[in-house]
């Protein structure tokens, strides 16, 4: 029911989506979050990921887990989290959540993304044409 | 007691290294370790947040430290 | 920036979804709308869509410029819709949204899917092993 | 003036046809047009709403019709 995933190689988005179908699953929200080519004004050229992948996976499963148990309706949520050298357009992240009604797919799927940024051990570098930070890590 | 730490991001920039073996009593707590790890590397003292997690979870302030813990240094997380 | 169909076809979801990319949006919001197996109690055999094309087009067509209105940082929209026969699990309708960061895209993907249902002049009949009932016909 | 109404999901069901023409006085109200309706095919006053459209748009209540609308009665949608 909960498939989580960390991975080097670009995501597979539509193998992603067809993980969540369920015949008794009418809903599916997805969220795809892709590399910008603007953060904080400035022009992005890529990102590396970092991930401490232990605690990763082990957060990651957690917080589908905390979603499946807040809307116990949620037939199978599908978690996949890029790692390493992304460049703009790349898909970074994929959550995918199946329900029987709507609003708890889009209320889950919204949860997970927004715990996720929260808990999970992944660091994102983002580099300029003229330097690099490491996102959030300063007030 | 020996601890190994792990390190990420821009933590393990900081320290210069993935991974840092410090000395300290038998239990110490989670602040004393992270109050030691500041006095060393001070600029992680500019960090929004610093957390450790000890085998795979956030650990609190006051849990105490076991040597054959997963030790690992968490500066702010930016996934997704 | 806004696309809008209305087909007898099956829906292509990647498709889509990579109508919606864009290099300054890194959140794509995603609904999936499939046919389920059971419906207010009873097994779904089948479903028919009707449509008032026309119509359908247009109100679409306006409820994906109401959430462009509401959300103006929203870089595109893609709304399909199926109509005619559609087994269990085939895919009815499609919301895809980018945006910039990720709130606004579930906001308005969400009211888009949520408007849509309202106004946009579909009629779904349900067909079960022993009847059929055009859905929210009656009170 | 004569008004071609289209007819969709259940109410072209109940009317028995997907198209229906009612001779009705010039600029004649939209209500006045549902009610006609409703008296003719009694069973539409069973369902959860009832609306017209003109020219793909919902129309008020109060709205006149005119020969060249393009008219179509809406029974309650179930798209999505």
């Amino acid at each position: 029911m909960i498939h989580i995933d960390l991975t080097d190689q670009p995501i597979d988005v539509a193998a992603a989506l067809q993980s969540v179908e369920a015949d008794g699953a009418g809903a599916i929200n997805t969220f795809i979050g892709t590399v910008r080519n603007r953060s904080t004004g400035r022009t992005v050229v890529r990102l590396e990921y970092e991930a401490y992948d232990s605690m990763a996976l082990h957060q990651l499963r957690k917080v589908a887990e905390q979603a499946a148990e807040k809307w116990p309706m949620v037939q199978k949520i599908t978690v996949v989290h890029r790692k390493g050298t992304l460049y703009i357009g790349d898909v970074a992240v994929v959550v995918a959540v199946s329900t029987p009604h709507r609003a708890e797919s889009f209320a889950a799927c919204q949860y997970i993304i927004d715990t996720l940024k929260q808990v999970v051990t992944i660091w994102k570098k983002e580099f300029y044409e003229d330097g690099d930070v490491w996102v959030a890590a300063h007030p | 007691m020996n601890l190994k730490i792990a390190l990420f991001g821009i933590a393990k920039e900081i320290v210069g290294q993935p991974e840092l073996t410090v000395t300290a009593p038998e239990g110490q707590p989670v602040h004393q370790l992270l109050e030691q790890l500041r006095t060393d590397y001070p600029a992680l003292r500019q960090l929004s947040s610093l957390a450790v997690a000890v085998n795979n979870e956030y650990a609190e302030d006051a849990q105490p430290l076991q040597e054959r813990d997963e030790i690992a240094l968490i500066p702010p997380v930016s996934g997704g």
